[in-house]
C-alpha cells in the first residue's frame, strides 16, 4: 500500500516540476549554431590571438558565421586549416610551417657591458633606459621577455642570449610582437643557414661591441653573388624566399656570425 | 635585480630615494612597542621577560627554519619575525605557559605568514593569528590573569583575579550596578596599568607613548586609531544613554581590554590594513563596531582581536571599494 | 603686478633633499665652442626633424642643420660654424637610437647674418610671430622639448585665458631655471608678453617655489611695470609642484581633465627658459642653440651653472667643471627625479637637458624586488591620487585590465611614490610599461571593435 | 524582532559555509572573481529562499499527513533541482556572460550541501513558514556574504608567493580556515 502512496508523491511532484520547466524553456529558449562547437574542438585551444580574434571560440564563430578564412590558425598549422576547410566546405592554399629564431648571437662572453643595469628584469623595461648597459646597441637583452611570453616554453635564455627550440615552437608569433629590438623573426622551417645579427653599426663599431656581429665584410654576398644574401645598411641580410644553400659561407665568415641551424626536418634545402 | 660590478649603473628614474627601508620601519616599530614593554616587566615581573624571550627567540627561529626549508633567502634580517613576536607576547596573560607560547609563535609566523609566501603576502595579522590560536584551544589558560604588582586592592590569598572587562561580564549577568565596580578598578588604575590583563595592554600611557613615536616617524597614519578608539567610544556613549544600569561608562570601555594595543598596534600593521585614506577610516570603524558587539553580547569578554581579523578579512574588499578620487577625473565625468 | 602667496596646494607631494645649496648663488658661466658637437635631430617630442645638410658640408653659426617634418616637429640649427663629420644613427641623450649630426667646430664661430628686425614686433601678425618662433627651433624647456609653435596656436574653439610661466624647478639639485630668473629676467619679461599677445591671454601668472627668494625679487623688478592682471605667484616648494597640471592647479584651482590637455581649462604653461628663447628669436632673431644647465653632483669636481651649446657632449661638460673626483655611481642628464641615466659620456646635450648630475657610487639607489608590505606611502605622495603599490602589483602579474580600471594612464611619472617606497619597489619603471601596454589593448580593441562593424 | 535574531544567528553566529562548513565546493569554486561570486550569491539566495517555502510546505502538507517523512530527502532534491534549472535558463537568457563565467557551478547548487542542509534543518528545528523563509535567507545572506568576502581575500592571495605545493586550492583552504578562525569570535553571540 505505502509503495503506492511512494510512486504518487515522488511522481506527483517530478511531474508538477517537469511542468513548470517546460513552460519556462518556452518563453526562454536561446539559439545556437551547432555548428560553431565542432569547429572550435579542431582548434589547439591555446587562445594565442594570432588569428586577429580574441581566442579559439570567437574565431570559431567567426568562421562558421561570417566566413573567416580556414587557414588563420598559426598554431595548429596546415593540418587544423585543412580541416576546418574541409568541414566548411572552402579550399585552403598550402603554406609551409614558419618557425621563430633570434637574429643575434652576442652572448655575455661574446658582447661587451658598458655599465651594470639596476631596475625592472624586462627587455621593454630595459629598452627605456637604453639598454641593460649591454655595449651593443641593437643586440639581445637576455631578461628573458620573450621567454614569458612564449605559450609553450620554447624559448631559453643561455648565458645572456635567447634562444628559440624550432621543434617546440608553435609559430603563434608571440615572441616576434614581444622583443623590443625586433630580433626575432618567422622563418620557413626548413632553412638552416641564418645570418645571427642585426647591428647596423659600421664594422669597427661592430668589432668594438662585439666579438661574433657582422662587420660588413660582403664576403657572404659575393659568395652566393647577391643570390639569397643582401647587404642593407652595414649588415648582411638574408632573403628567406629565395633557397640558400652554398655551406661555404659558413667558413668564409671572419666573424663565424653565419651559422647552420637544423630545422625540425633535418637537412632539406 | 642588479649587477654593480663595471665602472657605474644605468637605472630608471627616480634616481634618489627617502633612505627609509622595511628594517629601519621595524626597528622604529621595536622602539615604539618597548615603553608597553617595560611597563608590562613592571607590573608583571619574571613572566614578562620569560614569555616575551619566548616569542621573539621562536618566532625568529620558526621563520628561519621554514625559508630554509621554502629554500627562500633567510628574511629574518628585516626584523618583521622579532616585531610579530612581541606583538604576541604582549597579548598574552602573563601566566601563560611556555610551550603554549611558543605554539602560538609557531602559528603566527608558518601559518599566518610564511605559508603565504613572507612579509607582503600575507592576510590576517600574524600576531593575532597566535592569539586567537591560543584563545580558542587553550580557553583557560587563556582567561587566568596575574595579579599586578602594585595592585590597587590586591585581594587576601589568590593568586589570580578577573580583568576589568572579565569581571564586568559575570557581574552583569548577575545583575550588579556599575557604581559597586568601579571602586575595585578606579579609573587611575586602568591608566597607569596596575590592573590584570595581557602582558602589554594594560598600561595606557606606555601603550601612547609608542603611539606618539609611531606617528612622529610616520609609520602608522592617525585615521585608524583614532576612528578605532571612536567608535568604542560612540558605541559605548549609545549604550550608556539607552541603559546606564546594565552598561559600564565610556571610558571603561575605552580604557580597559586591549583597545589601546590593538588600536595602535595590531590594527595599523601595514600589510593586512587598507591603504587609502578613507579606507583607513572605514576599517577602523568597523574594528570598534565589531569589538563592542562583542564585549557586548558576545560569548568573549574582549573581542578586539577577533574585530581586527575580520576586518582583516574586509580589507581587500575596502581597498577595492574606497579609492580616492583621481586628479582630473571629477571634471571629466562633468563635462563628459 | 601684485605677488601673493599662492591659494591653492596640490594633492601628494613629497619633500626630498633639494642640495641646491651648491650652486644656487653663482653665476652663470659661458662654456668656450667644445672640439666636437653632437647634435641630435630628435630632441623635441614629434616626429624627428629632416637633414638639409650632408658629410663634408661646412656650416656657419645659427645655419639650419635639419627641417621640420610635419605640423609636431622642429628645426634644427648649427650651434656653431664648423664642417659636418657624419650624419648617422647614434645614441642619443634620451636613450634611444636617432641621427645626430656631429660638426667639427673650426673655432671661427661665426655666426650666419640674420636679417635685421624690420618692424616693431607689436606691429607684426601673430602668423608671422609664431613663424618667426618655428624658424628659430624653439621648444618646451623644461623637459618634455614640446615644439612651442603647436602650443602657440590653439585649436579653433578654444581660447587660452592664463598664461602660466613655471619657474618652479621642483626637481632638486637643478638651478638652472633659478640663475635664469635672477640673471635674465628682462628677457623673460619680454618673452612672457610676446606669448601673452600671441595667445590674447588676460591673465600670466608667474610661478616660482619660495625657495628662490633672488629669482622673485628679480622677477618682481623686471615685471613691475608690465600692465594687465599679471600675478607673481610664490607656491609652496615641494615635489613635483613643477608639473604642468600641478603648477596649473596651484595658479587657478583648475584641474586639467584625464586625458586632456592644459588649453581645456584655458591655461598654457611655458618655462622661463622657453620665454627667453622666444624674445631671442623675436627680438634677435637669433635660433636657440645654447641654454643654461646645472652641472652639479658630488663626483664633479666644482659644480656650476655652464651657458653650453647645445651638442656639447658629456665628457666636454665634466671637463669644463673640473673634472670627476672619485668614482661615479651614476651619470643622469636632468634631476634626480625626472632625469634619464646615461650609458655613455660621448652624447651631446639637448635643449631640454636642464642638468648633468653625477652621483658618487655611495649617493646611487639600488633598485630590489622585495614585495610590497602595503604601507601607503607612495598613496600619499602620488600627485594624481592614484594606488601606485596595487598598481604595481597587478603590472607585475600583468593584470593590465585591472591596471586600466586603476587609471594606469593618469600617471605622469614624476617618482614621487618610487622616492617613497620602503621596499624599493621599482614602481615608475612598471607604470610606464603599463601605461605602453594598456594604450597598445586599447589600440586592439578599437580595431577589432572597427572590423567587426565592417563585419556584420 | 524574533526575526531579525534568526537573520543575525543565520550570517553571523553559525554561518553556514564558516562554521558549519557546508557548501564549501561552491565557496572554493566561484571565488576567484568578485562579478561571478555576486552571481553565485544572488543565485543561492533566490534557489535558498524559494525552496526552503516549498520543501516546508510539501513537508507540512504531503509527506507529514501520508506519515512518509523518510521520502523527505528525494522530494526536496526534486523541487530544489527545479529551481536551479529555473535560474539556468533565466540566466542563459538574461546574462550569457554571467552563465558561462559560473559554468558548473550553477546546476551544482542542486547538490550543494546548504541548500539541502537549510531546508532539512528548518524541518528538525520546527520552524513555522514565516520562520523558514527567513531562515534560508538569513543562511543563503551567510553563505554571499562569506562567499564575497573569500573573493577579496583570493584576489589578494593571487598575487602572493606561497610554496610551490601550496598553490591554488591549498592555500584558499588555509585562508578559509583563517576566516573561520576569525569568525569565531561571533561564538555565542546570540543564545540560540
Amino acid at each position: 500500500m505505502d509503495l503506492l502512496i511512494q510512486t504518487l508523491i515522488i511522481g506527483g511532484t517530478g511531474l508538477a516540476c517537469a511542468a513548470i520547466l517546460a513552460v519556462a524553456a518556452r518563453f526562454l529558449a536561446v539559439h545556437e549554431d551547432p555548428r560553431v562547437e565542432t569547429v572550435s574542438a579542431m582548434l589547439p585551444g591555446i587562445n594565442c590571438g594570432t588569428c586577429g580574434f580574441a581566442g579559439c571560440a570567437e574565431y570559431a564563430k567567426d568562421v562558421v558565421l561570417h566566413g573567416a578564412a580556414a587557414d588563420l590558425c598559426k598554431p595548429g598549422g596546415s593540418e587544423t586549416a585543412a580541416r576546418i576547410a574541409a568541414f566548411m566546405g572552402v579550399e585552403v592554399s598550402e603554406s609551409e610551417r614558419q618557425v621563430a629564431i633570434v637574429l643575434c648571437k652576442g652572448d655575455n662572453t661574446a658582447a661587451k657591458r658598458t655599465v651594470g643595469y639596476n631596475g625592472l628584469l624586462d627587455c621593454g623595461a630595459a629598452q627605456q633606459v637604453g639598454g641593460n648597459g649591454k655595449a651593443c646597441r641593437y643586440g639581445c637583452l637576455g631578461l628573458a621577455s620573450c621567454a614569458r611570453a612564449c605559450p609553450v616554453g620554447a624559448i631559453e635564455i643561455r648565458d645572456g642570449l635567447a634562444t628559440i627550440h624550432p621543434g617546440l615552437c608553435i609559430s603563434c608569433g608571440k615572441c616576434v610582437v614581444t622583443c623590443p629590438r625586433r630580433l626575432i623573426r618567422m622563418v620557413p622551417e626548413s632553412r638552416s643557414l641564418h645570418v645571427l645579427c642585426s647591428s647596423l653599426d659600421r664594422g669597427p663599431e661592430v668589432r668594438k661591441v662585439c666579438s661574433v656581429g657582422c662587420i660588413a665584410c660582403t664576403l657572404c654576398a659575393k659568395a652566393v653573388n647577391g643570390q639569397g644574401i643582401a647587404m642593407r645598411n652595414n649588415l648582411a641580410v638574408v632573403d628567406y624566399t629565395v633557397p640558400l644553400t652554398e655551406e661555404s659561407i659558413i667558413a668564409k665568415c671572419p666573424q663565424h656570425t653565419i651559422e647552420k641551424r637544423p630545422g625540425t626536418k633535418g637537412e632539406a634545402a | 635585480m642588479s649587477d654593480t660590478t663595471s665602472e657605474w649603473i644605468v637605472s630608471p628614474s627616480p634616481h634618489a630615494h627617502s633612505g627609509d627601508t622595511v628594517p629601519k620601519i621595524m626597528g622604529t616599530v621595536i622602539v615604539a612597542l618597548l615603553p608597553a614593554l617595560v611597563a608590562g616587566v613592571v607590573f608583571f615581573g619574571w613572566n614578562a621577560v620569560r614569555l616575551t624571550a619566548i616569542c621573539v627567540v621562536s618566532c625568529v627561529a620558526s621563520e628561519y627554519v621554514v625559508r630554509r626549508i621554502m629554500r627562500r633567502d633567510p628574511g629574518i634580517n628585516d626584523l618583521s619575525a622579532v616585531v610579530t613576536g612581541i606583538l604576541l607576547a604582549l597579548n598574552l596573560p602573563p601566566t601563560l605557559p611556555g610551550w603554549m607560547a611558543v605554539v602560538g609563535s609557531l602559528c603566527a609566523i608558518v601559518i599566518a605568514k610564511q605559508l603565504y609566501g613572507g612579509i607582503g603576502y600575507n592576510l590576517f595579522n600574524p600576531a593575532l593569528v597566535g592569539r586567537c590560536v591560543l584563545l580558542v584551544s587553550f580557553p583557560v589558560a587563556m582567561t587566568t590573569w596575574a595579579v599586578p604588582n602594585f595592585a590597587h586592592i590586591p585581594p587576601v590569598d589568590a593568586t589570580t583575579m578577573a580583568t576589568p572587562l572579565g569581571a564586568w561580564k559575570t557581574a552583569w549577568s548577575a545583575g550588579q550596578a556599575p557604581s559597586a565596580f568601579q571602586d575595585t578598578f578606579p579609573l587611575r588604575a586602568l591608566l597607569i596599568g596596575n590592573r590584570p590583563g595581557c602582558l602589554g595592554e594594560t598600561s595606557t600611557i606606555a601603550l601612547l607613548l609608542g603611539g606618539i613615536v609611531l606617528l612622529w616617524r610616520r609609520c602608522i597614519t592617525w585615521h585608524i586609531p583614532v576612528a578605532f578608539i571612536g567608535s568604542v567610544a560612540v558605541f559605548a556613549a549609545i549604550l550608556q544613554q539607552t541603559d546606564p544600569a546594565r552598561n559600564l561608562p565610556v571610558s571603561y570601555h575605552v580604557f580597559s581590554g586591549g583597545i589601546f594595543l590593538g588600536a595602535l598596534f595590531m590594527a595599523t600593521d601595514m600589510v593586512t590594513t587598507p591603504v587609502t585614506s578613507r579606507g583607513m577610516l572605514l576599517f577602523g570603524a568597523g574594528c570598534g563596531v565589531i569589538t563592542m558587539i562583542i564585549r557586548k553580547w558576545g560569548g568573549y569578554p574582549e573581542g578586539v582581536s577577533f574585530s581586527i581579523l575580520i576586518m582583516n578579512a574586509l580589507t581587500p574588499l575596502i581597498n577595492r571599494f574606497t579609492r580616492p578620487h583621481v586628479f582630473g577625473h571629477a571634471v571629466k565625468e562633468k563635462t563628459a | 603686478m601684485k605677488t601673493l602667496r599662492a591659494l591653492f596646494n596640490p594633492r601628494g607631494g613629497i619633500h626630498p633633499a633639494y642640495h641646491k645649496e651648491a650652486t644656487d648663488s653663482t653665476r652663470v658661466e659661458v662654456m668656450p665652442v667644445p672640439k666636437t658637437l653632437y647634435v641630435a635631430l630628435n630632441q623635441h617630442l614629434g616626429a624627428p626633424s629632416r637633414p638639409v645638410v650632408k658629410k663634408g658640408d661646412t656650416v656657419l653659426r645659427g645655419q639650419p642643420l635639419a627641417e621640420s617634418a610635419g605640423y609636431v616637429s622642429s628645426w634644427v640649427h648649427a650651434p656653431t660654424s664648423g664642417i659636418i663629420k657624419a650624419v648617422e644613427s647614434r645614441l642619443t641623450a634620451g636613450g634611444q637610437l636617432a641621427t645626430v649630426v656631429e660638426i667639427e667646430a673650426n673655432g671661427a664661430d661665426q655666426a650666419i647674418e640674420s636679417p635685421a628686425p624690420a618692424t616693431d614686433w607689436r606691429v607684426m601678425q601673430t602668423r608671422e610671430l609664431v613663424d618667426l618662433i618655428l624658424q628659430a627651433g624653439v621648444i618646451g624647456m623644461g623637459g618634455a622639448g614640446f615644439p612651442t609653435q603647436v602650443k602657440l596656436l590653439p585649436p579653433p574653439g578654444k581660447t587660452i585665458e592664463t598664461l602660466v610661466i613655471n619657474g618652479a624647478e621642483c626637481e632638486p639639485y637643478l638651478t638652472a631655471d633659478h640663475r635664469l630668473m635672477v640673471e635674465e629676467s628682462a628677457r623673460i619679461s619680454q618673452g612672457i608678453q610676446i606669448v601673452q599677445r600671441i595667445l590674447g591671454a588676460t591673465k600670466v601668472r608667474v610661478a616660482i617655489e619660495d625657495n628662490k627668494p633672488e629669482a622673485i625679487a628679480a622677477m618682481e623688478s623686471a615685471l613691475k611695470m608690465a600692465e594687465g592682471d599679471i600675478q607673481l605667484v610664490v607656491v609652496k616648494t615641494k615635489y613635483p609642484q613643477g608639473a604642468e597640471k600641478q603648477l596649473i592647479y596651484s595658479c587657478t584651482r583648475r584641474e586639467v581633465p584625464s586625458g586632456g590637455l592644459p588649453m581645456d581649462v584655458g591655461a598654457l604653461v611655458e618655462n622661463v627658459g622657453t620665454a627667453a628663447a622666444i624674445s631671442d628669436a623675436v627680438f634677435l632673431r637669433r635660433p636657440l642653440t645654447e641654454r643654461v644647465l646645472t652641472v652639479t653632483g658630488d663626483a664633479v669636481a666644482n659644480p656650476k651653472n655652464v651657458l653650453a651649446r647645445v651638442g656639447t657632449s658629456f665628457r666636454d661638460l665634466i671637463g669644463f667643471c673640473g673634472g670627476l673626483r672619485g668614482p661615479v655611481g651614476k651619470v643622469i642628464c636632468g634631476g634626480p627625479m625626472m632625469g634619464v641615466a646615461q650609458s655613455s659620456l660621448d652624447v651631446g646635450m639637448n635643449k631640454t637637458t636642464s642638468g648633468l648630475l653625477l652621483l658618487s657610487r655611495s649617493q646611487v639607489h639600488q633598485y630590489t624586488s622585495t614585495p610590497c608590505i602595503g604601507c601607503g606611502r607612495c598613496v600619499q605622495a602620488c600627485p594624481s591620487s592614484l594606488l601606485p603599490c596595487f598598481l604595481s602589483e597587478n603590472l607585475e602579474a600583468e593584470n593590465f585590465e585591472e591596471a586600466e580600471r586603476l587609471n594606469v594612464l593618469d600617471c605622469i611619472e614624476c617618482g614621487a611614490c618610487a622616492f617613497e617606497c620602503p621596499a624599493h619597489r621599482p614602481l615608475v619603471q612598471h607604470m610606464r610599461q603599463g601605461k605602453a601596454k594598456v594604450i597598445q589593448l586599447r589600440r586592439q580593441r578599437e580595431t577589432k571593435a572597427s572590423r567587426k562593424e565592417k563585419a556584420t | 524582532m524574533e526575526y531579525i535574531l534568526l537573520i543575525i544567528s543565520a550570517v553571523l553566529v553559525n554561518n553556514f559555509v564558516l562554521t558549519q562548513f557546508l557548501g564549501i565546493c561552491p565557496f572554493l569554486g566561484v571565488s576567484k572573481d568578485l562579478a561571478t561570486a555576486g552571481g553565485m550569491g544572488a543565485a543561492v539566495i533566490f534557489v535558498m529562499t524559494l525552496a526552503s517555502a516549498v520543501t516546508w510546505s510539501l513537508q507540512a502538507f504531503v509527506l507529514a499527513p501520508l506519515q512518509a517523512e523518510y521520502l523527505q530527502t528525494i522530494a526536496f532534491i526534486l523541487v530544489i533541482a527545479t529551481f536551479v534549472q529555473f535560474v539556468e535558463l533565466v540566466l542563459k537568457k538574461t546574462s550569457p556572460g554571467l552563465h558561462k563565467a559560473l559554468g558548473i557551478y550553477l546546476p551544482l547548487i542542486t547538490t550543494n550541501c546548504a541548500v539541502l542542509g537549510v531546508a532539512v534543518l528548518n524541518i528538525k528545528k520546527a520552524h513555522t513558514c514565516l520562520q523558514s523563509m527567513t531562515f534560508g535567507f538569513g543562511a543563503a545572506l551567510g553563505f554571499a556574504l562569506a562567499l564575497i568576502l573569500f573573493t577579496g581575500l583570493r584576489e589578494k592571495i593571487a598575487r602572493s608567493n606561497p610554496p610551490r605545493c601550496f598553490r591554488g586550492t591549498a592555500i584558499a583552504l588555509v585562508t578559509a580556515g583563517l576566516l573561520s578562525l576569525a569568525f569565531m569570535g561571533f561564538a555565542g553571540l546570540v543564545k540560540m
